[in-house]
């Protein structure tokens, strides 16, 4: 199987739900994203299009950061197609900062928390945990997934926008909709294979 | 992309009133028309036992003051001797110019909220509480 | 404001530009990347040039400058203390490959270069063990001339490295960078038997084969029609790092030297070609570090976004 | 205080929970999980269980964490020791036990209480729901009427609440998403950012939009609704009256489209207005008449059947000369010609011909549906506004005329029509309480079943010389009121003659000083408080101003029976189920902590009206017997919450069963959401008591030397210019207005740093929106350091964004940011205060509802070069 996510950008709204449950999930520190919404705009005044655009891992089916990655702390699981890090194995040497055409991953390089004077309990809790001077990125939420949940950005998503499921599966929703609502994935050119899809706005 | 339920849109000019029963929930609703052109009037006697909260309390000389209103009562009644006793400024918080009951004052007779100043009191000593509720609320 | 928070504030700033530059590599501690680079590169041309014309001191130089470049790499890494584990991914990884070439490399040397240098030791140069330490030495030091140019061209973030000139380049580099070596040594321990004439005109071919290269890579950024390759280009001409560009790899790196070399200066005496040899290498830095800083993600433009 | 100590153990003997509470980052109050792990909140997830919300949240919801864990929370009270207060004066506060503070305020209070209680000010924020129940019976047991809720109500709300209250018996109003083709907004968010059931309505758009609803959004700024619109429609800042006027007539009088039989049925379109454009009442009953076309002759509205009802024609009534009002509405439409409203606008008269014509066909007036087995009228159009529209002079008529596109073709409170939020409730199946319905009210207009306080929309009370320090007795169709702090407020009361003045403020968590206008003017109103006391979670700008700063508990802290009731505020509108959850304490408070509900319990014990407190729960929690709060009781807010919800729900579902279920839904019927057909009310296209009451008020202020515009009091709607639009100086050539920001919500949330952050990486939230042409004819730059100043002089600093998203004469900045406290350091410096750019007098509000007017004429002035 292999797990892919569909964004329809017709729903998304751009209220930031899924960076921050993203943060909340994950307890990532400070300049560390795994989920992210960009704005931009398109055309000129008054024909202006105003876009939104969340962007995460796209869990590629060829991920370059994990062919240029020199110790295999970067990997992609078989069973799933989930492009995870084993941040046991990151030396920190960021070529798979450089690798990624979609510009998802960060430094952890420093432990820090978000109030200056001290971390909070839940950042005692959730952020002290994770390493420092590693490369951290979104995994799809492997354990919730593997728990039977969606990742959390999914499952919180106010308008609905965000889908998950499997590719392989032609009768998914995920399939389904690609199919359906002509999906397309980001920098198709440079040819790495997303799984990460997105619905016309 | 057409909605869904477009299509059980029935054409022709259907009058609002010949769609529903205006009836169906009308019977169960208390006509509140009704109540700006009532006017309570009393006639032998019944005591009752008057507890002031809040607003009404500061304005009026007393607290609790137990009154004597002549029979078949009215909460209107009530309302109309404590006028005469507290004055015309306690007066002018409860009722308005029509006589209605103002929207902030909360009426309790023996427990129970009343909003119609028609409401009878029968039952002697009864309690009747009364309270200024702050009318402004914005957001 | 601490160094952490203003990389925070730095990074808030990058991440709501349209063109992000990385600077993973290249500031702060990811400078040493660059020295890291830029030893092992002239290590690996200065052990070349020494097998060539069998000038020992060059060979020690070329071993010494490896160590420092394999010191500078581990000053970069996040998590130096793991270094070893970059072997495992050879197959794929030309960090791993490169790294597998240093630790040839230096193994190697350490194995063939002692004898020559130092008495009553218990092998030869010419022994098995001398062969083995040859061959190690030989391959590694064709692994870094080769490896480098390729980590970048691997780097599919950003457009302005991925060209396929850039493993041409790099080795061009190792070659002027070897060159600049023997030159520097040349002073300290006496020309080698070919002597110096050869190597300057050496240093001048692959000096021009540089320019080339080089021009045709920013043509090729240019042309290429990709909007952060071009914009890659113009930080290093026009944009935050063309000081460096101008002063170091320009002025530095070709102006100064070709001063040098017309002899105006100074009489081409071997402290002269020293001095040449210097400016050059220094120019090389120059010339990477540029290029590593100007590097500019590929953006996630919006405008891909298809209407219904 | 007994409910923390159970929370307390219950922190330590649980290690492992999710515990269904209710979010309060903003006043949307979605019902939310809580998971606590060994007494650490670990995650907030919405609760699928609920109505209310959908177990989704906004970014705020999810985020709520780090405001709670905020290491800038107060944990003690304090007590300012430096008697000064203003804006540079420093409290030098220390700390104090809470035996010192509450003798303290009990002292001042018994004494205000005795001399006046009607120098007490009870202040709260808009941003706690759960805060108006305790605050406001406080402020009723104590004996003031001085009640305001800071910015809210001046900004938002005492035009869309008013109106949405006397057109759909509801505090707000929202396209029936599930049937909607064809929505209209001006100025509004609904569905797409901040507000009323935010997240539950940010699903019901997304599928509205999904389904194919087309959207036309009028707004000076494309961003949140008008980025999803079909179509964005910029205007001028401020004229949304003009075009909805000219749609009207364009609907009307070009187009001939209009819902005759709705207008006869449910609305005052027959009645008869005279030349004195009042009512032509009986003589004898007094009831307004119509013509009855079946007998030929004028009748009282409720002897004659709506069919027979004249829309149209001249009549004569014992000699007065009379036509209906919705003659005379049609009529008074003709002079809004499309040409006219572009000259106004800005918005070409094809584009709004085009509009209208739009509007009026998707209407399909006189369609029928059927939905659950119900045939109901189908009318999927709605024209929505709220906060940007109606925030001016004009506030009233701008509201007034875009709600007129929605009766004029019948879509109100039907199928796929502009629905009020759950204006008639039916009652819980079990218990029948939290029974509300609409109903008729003087001239057989409606009045609105439930409301959020008890000035209550229609019937309008009768103006009289105020007594109340926000006028709102004099001017009877206000809500909140600007003049508790406007620069003009003791001229007001001096001409008024208003017996006392404000000594003594009860602040809860309202940051007043940059929730209203311009920090000066209501600093200076805040100094002259004798005595301030505010429940804070940290020291705001505003609390600056108190002798004492009282700890509160936050929303993870706390405890709500009534998270989402009145349901007419916050719980989504349409189909689908009421829904009541309650908030309920996941940590202990920290330090010394308290919940405020129950620190003015103890404050009625020790000023000694306990029993007035109990009386006024009793009251505004509609608690009946055997739950009643008796006499002098000392109860805890816990029991007092657990009265309430066995008084509404049986005896089985006390506190103890919501905490352990969170909350009780139940199914809504056609007949609740698509009330208006059921319901036989009438509602004003012609607002016959505007001119009374403008009249009766004149007739108070004016020999007191206040002119009443009584243009302001027609009973038909126009165009009145804003100060800005009047502004002639050269130079000032843009109107600067404000919009709510999908990451925060009013100050608050700038200082909770995950959504700082994300502030950060949006291109606009702490910027200043400026049209790019516009911007590069004056040679300013993307990310220039600007001043924008306003008319009187007054300015604001930020960095310029350059964008093709907004109207050319406009500059759009994100409401109350750029904090300068340094109780909230997050917050502090980030974003432009735009609050500072508005004046707060009578000159500055509308004559009719005292809403701020919100925009000004502004001019750009560079800090710096360009970078």
């Amino acid at each position: 199987m292999k797990w892919g996510m569909v964004i329809d950008l017709k729903r998304c709204i751009g209220c930031y739900g899924c960076q921050l449950s993203c943060k909340a999930e994950n307890g990532t520190p400070p300049g560390v994203y795994y989920a992210r919404v960009l704005k931009a705009e398109e055309g000129q005044y008054p024909t202006v299009r105003n876009l939104f655009l969340p962007v995460l891992c796209n869990h590629c089916e060829d991920p370059p950061c994990v062919s240029a990655c020199p110790t295999g702390a970067s990997f992609k699981w078989e069973e799933d197609g989930i492009v995870d890090i084993n941040h046991d194995l990151c030396v920190g040497c960021r070529s798979c900062m450089m690798a990624c055409p979609y510009t998802n991953r960060y430094f952890n390089d420093q432990a820090s928390h978000y109030h200056p004077q001290s971390a909070t309990p839940y950042e005692a809790a959730r952020t002290a945990s994770h390493q420092t001077n590693v490369v951290m990125k979104c995994n799809f939420c492997r354990d919730r997934v593997r728990g039977g949940k969606p990742p959390a950005c999914v499952a919180n998503c106010p308008t609905v926008a965000r889908v998950f499921g499997d590719l392989d599966d032609p009768t998914s929703d995920v399939s389904r909709l690609i199919k359906e609502r002509g999906g397309f994935t980001l920098h198709p050119e440079v040819g790495t294979g997303p799984s990460v899809y997105y619905l016309p706005a | 992309m057409m909605p869904k339920h477009s299509s059980e849109a029935a054409p022709g000019n259907v009058r609002w009133d010949d769609v529903v029963d205006a009836t169906l929930v009308q019977s169960s609703v208390m006509p509140v028309v009704q109540r700006w052109r009532d006017r309570g009037r009393p006639a032998s006697d019944v005591r009752v036992h008057v507890r002031l909260f809040g607003a009404l309390a500061s304005v009026a000389a007393e607290q609790a003051l137990d009154l004597v209103v002549a029979k078949p009562a009215t909460v209107a009644a009530v309302v109309a001797a404590l006028g005469e006793r507290l004055g015309e400024a306690f007066l002018a918080r409860v009722i308005d110019e029509s006589g209605a009951k103002q929207r902030c004052c909360r009426l309790f007779v023996a427990g129970a909220p009343i909003e119609d100043l028609r409401t009878p009191i029968d039952t002697d000593s009864i309690e009747i509480e009364m309270i200024l509720l702050v009318a402004i609320e914005g957001g | 404001m601490t160094e952490i928070s203003a990389k925070y504030e730095q990074l808030i700033q990058d991440l709501r530009r349209d063109f992000r530059p990385q600077r993973e590599w290249g500031e702060g501690r990811g400078v040493f990347l660059v020295i890291g680079h830029f030893l092992v590169g002239i290590a690996a041309g200065a052990w070349l040039f020494g097998l060539i014309f069998n000038y020992v001191p060059g060979l020690v130089a070329g071993f010494l400058l490896a160590g420092g470049g394999g010191i500078a790499h581990l000053a970069f890494l996040g998590r130096p203390e793991r270094f070893w584990k970059m072997v495992r991914h050879v197959r794929t990884a030309w960090i791993s490959r490169g790294f597998v070439g240093l630790t040839l490399f230096l193994v190697g040397a350490m194995l063939y270069l002692p004898p020559l240098v130092l008495t009553s030791l218990p092998w030869t140069a010419d022994s098995a063990v001398g062969y083995l330490g040859w061959g190690m030495a030989a391959v590694g030091m064709v692994v870094l001339i080769v490896y480098m140019g390729f980590v970048y061209t691997a780097s599919k973030g950003i457009p302005f490295w991925s060209s396929p000139l850039h493993p041409v380049l790099y080795m061009a580099y190792a070659l002027r960078g070897g060159i600049a070596a023997l030159l520097v040594t040349m002073a300290l321990f006496g020309s080698p038997s070919a002597g110096a004439s050869s190597l300057i005109t050496i240093w001048i071919v692959v000096t021009a084969a540089v320019i080339v290269l080089f021009a045709l890579e920013i043509q090729g950024a240019l042309t290429s029609g990709n909007p952060a390759a071009r914009r890659s280009v113009r930080e290093m001409l026009t944009g935050r790092i063309a000081v460096y560009f101008y002063g170091g790899t320009l002025l530095i790196g070709l102006v100064v030297p070709l001063a040098l070399l017309s002899g105006h200066i100074a009489p081409l005496g071997v402290g002269v070609l020293a001095a040449i040899g210097l400016f050059s290498a220094l120019g090389d830095f120059f010339m990477k570090y540029t290029t590593i800083r100007a590097g500019i993600y590929l953006p996630l433009r919006p405008s891909q976004i298809r209407y219904r | 205080m007994n409910m923390i100590n159970v929370v307390n153990t219950a922190a330590r003997a649980i290690d492992d929970v999710w515990l269904p509470s209710s979010c309060s980052l903003c006043y949307g109050t979605c019902s939310i999980l809580a998971h606590r792990v060994d007494g650490v909140v670990v995650k907030i997830e919405g609760n699928p269980e609920s109505a209310v919300g959908k177990g989704r949240l906004c970014g705020k919801g999810v985020s709520g964490i780090m405001t709670h864990y905020d290491p800038n929370r107060l944990t003690h009270p304090l007590r300012r020791t430096n008697p000064k207060k203003g804006l540079n004066e420093d409290p030098q506060w220390k700390e104090i036990s809470w035996d010192e503070a509450l003798d303290e305020i009990s002292a001042v209070l018994k004494q205000v209480r005795a001399e006046d209680p009607r120098k007490l000010v009870v202040q709260r924020t808009t941003t706690v729901t759960a805060s108006r129940v305790p605050f406001q019976t406080f402020a009723a047991a104590f004996g003031t009427p001085n009640f305001s809720v800071s910015g809210g109500g001046q900004h938002c709300g005492n035009g869309a609440h008013l109106i949405s209250g006397i057109m759909h018996a509801s505090w707000s109003i929202v396209p029936d998403f599930e049937y909607c083709n064809y929505a209209i907004y001006f100025g509004a968010s609904k569905g797409h950012a901040a507000g009323h059931a935010s997240c539950s309505n940010m699903g019901k758009a997304a599928d509205a939009r999904a389904r194919g609803m087309k959207m036309v959004v009028v707004d000076p700024i494309c961003n949140f609704a008008a980025a999803k619109a079909t179509e964005w429609v910029p205007l001028r800042v401020g004229t949304d009256a003009a075009l909805a006027l000219a749609m009207c007539n364009v609907m009307v009088n070009e187009l001939g489209i209009y819902d005759g039989a709705y207008l006869q049925a449910k609305t005052n379109a027959p009645y008869l207005i005279g030349p004195d454009k009042l009512y032509v009442r009986d003589p004898g009953n007094k009831e307004p008449l119509v013509w009855d076309t079946r007998s030929h002759c004028a009748r009282p509205f409720n002897e004659v059947a709506a069919a027979d009802m004249a829309l149209e024609g001249e009549f004569n009534v014992d000699g007065t000369l009379c036509r209906p009002s919705f003659h005379c509405l049609r009529d008074h439409l003709r002079k809004f010609t499309p040409e006219w409203a572009e000259e106004i606008s800005t918005i070409g008269s094809a584009t709004i011909r085009r509009l209208a014509k739009e509007f009026g066909t998707e209407a399909r007036v006189g369609s029928t549906i059927v939905v659950d087995g119900v045939t109901l009228p189908y009318r999927p159009v709605a024209a929505i506004a709220f906060r940007g529209s109606q925030g001016h002079m004009n506030s009233v008529y701008n509201f007034y005329a875009v709600d007129l596109l929605n009766h004029l073709v019948g879509a109100a409170d039907v199928v796929g029509s502009c629905l009020g939020f759950n204006p008639a409730c039916h009652g819980h199946p079990d218990t029948g309480k939290m029974r509300y319905i609409p109903s008729a009210g003087p001239d057989g207009l409606m009045v609105t079943g439930m409301w959020m306080g008890y000035h209550y929309p229609y019937p309008p009370s009768e103006p009289r010389l105020p007594t109340n320090l926000g006028l709102q007795d004099l001017f009877v169709l206000g809500m909140t009121s600007p003049f508790l702090d406007s620069t003009d407020r003791e001229d007001m009361w001096q001409r008024f003659d208003v017996p006392y003045r404000p000594e003594v403020m009860v602040n809860f968590g309202a940051n007043l000083i940059m929730s209203i206008a311009n920090k000066e003017t209501v600093a200076a109103s805040l100094a002259k408080y004798k005595f301030m006391v505010s429940f804070d979670l940290f020291l705001t700008e505003t609390s600056s101003f108190a002798d004492i700063v009282l700890p509160d508990c936050s929303y993870l802290q706390s405890l709500d029976s009534r998270s989402n009731f009145p349901f007419i505020f916050s719980l989504p509108a349409g189909t689908g189920e009421w829904c009541w959850p309650i908030r309920q304490p996941v940590l202990p408070p920290d330090g010394e902590q308290r919940n405020c509900a129950d620190v003015l319990l103890e404050i009625a014990d020790r000023v000694g009206f306990r029993a007035d407190l109990n009386a006024a729960y009793n009251a505004s929690l509609n608690i009946q017997a055997p739950h009643r709060l008796e006499g002098e009781t000392r109860y805890s807010y816990a029991q007092i919450c657990d009265a309430e919800l066995k008084n509404n729900f049986g005896d089985e579902r006390g506190l103890d069963w919501f905490k352990e279920n969170g909350l009780v839904k139940w199914k809504k019927t056609p007949a609740e959401v698509y009330w208006r057909p059921f319901v036989d009310v009438r509602v004003p296209i012609y607002w016959e008591f505007m001119l009374p009451i403008g009249n009766k008020i004149a007739a108070i202020a004016e020999p007191r030397g206040l002119k009443i515009p009584m243009e302001y009091y027609q009973p038909m709607p126009d165009f009145l210019p804003c100060t800005s639009h009047c502004c002639k100086k050269s130079d000032f050539d843009f109107y600067a207005f404000y919009y709510r920001d999908i990451v925060h919500t009013n100050s608050f949330t700038m200082e909770n740093p995950w959504l700082d952050e994300a502030a950060r990486l949006d291109p606009f939230s702490y910027t200043i929106a400026i049209n790019a042409a516009q911007a590069r004819k004056r040679e300013l730059h993307d990310g220039q350091l600007v001043w924008i100043e306003s008319e009187a002089g007054r300015k604001v600093k930020g960095r310029l964004k350059l964008t093709e998203a907004i109207h050319p004469e406009g500059i759009g900045i994100a409401a109350m940011c750029g904090h300068w406290s340094d109780g909230m350091p997050v917050a502090k410096g980030k974003g432009v205060f735009f609050n500072e750019l508005l004046e707060l007098d009578w000159d500055h509000v509308s004559p009719v509802n005292n809403n701020l007017d919100l925009c000004a004429k502004v001019r750009i002035v560079p800090v710096e070069a360009a970078p």
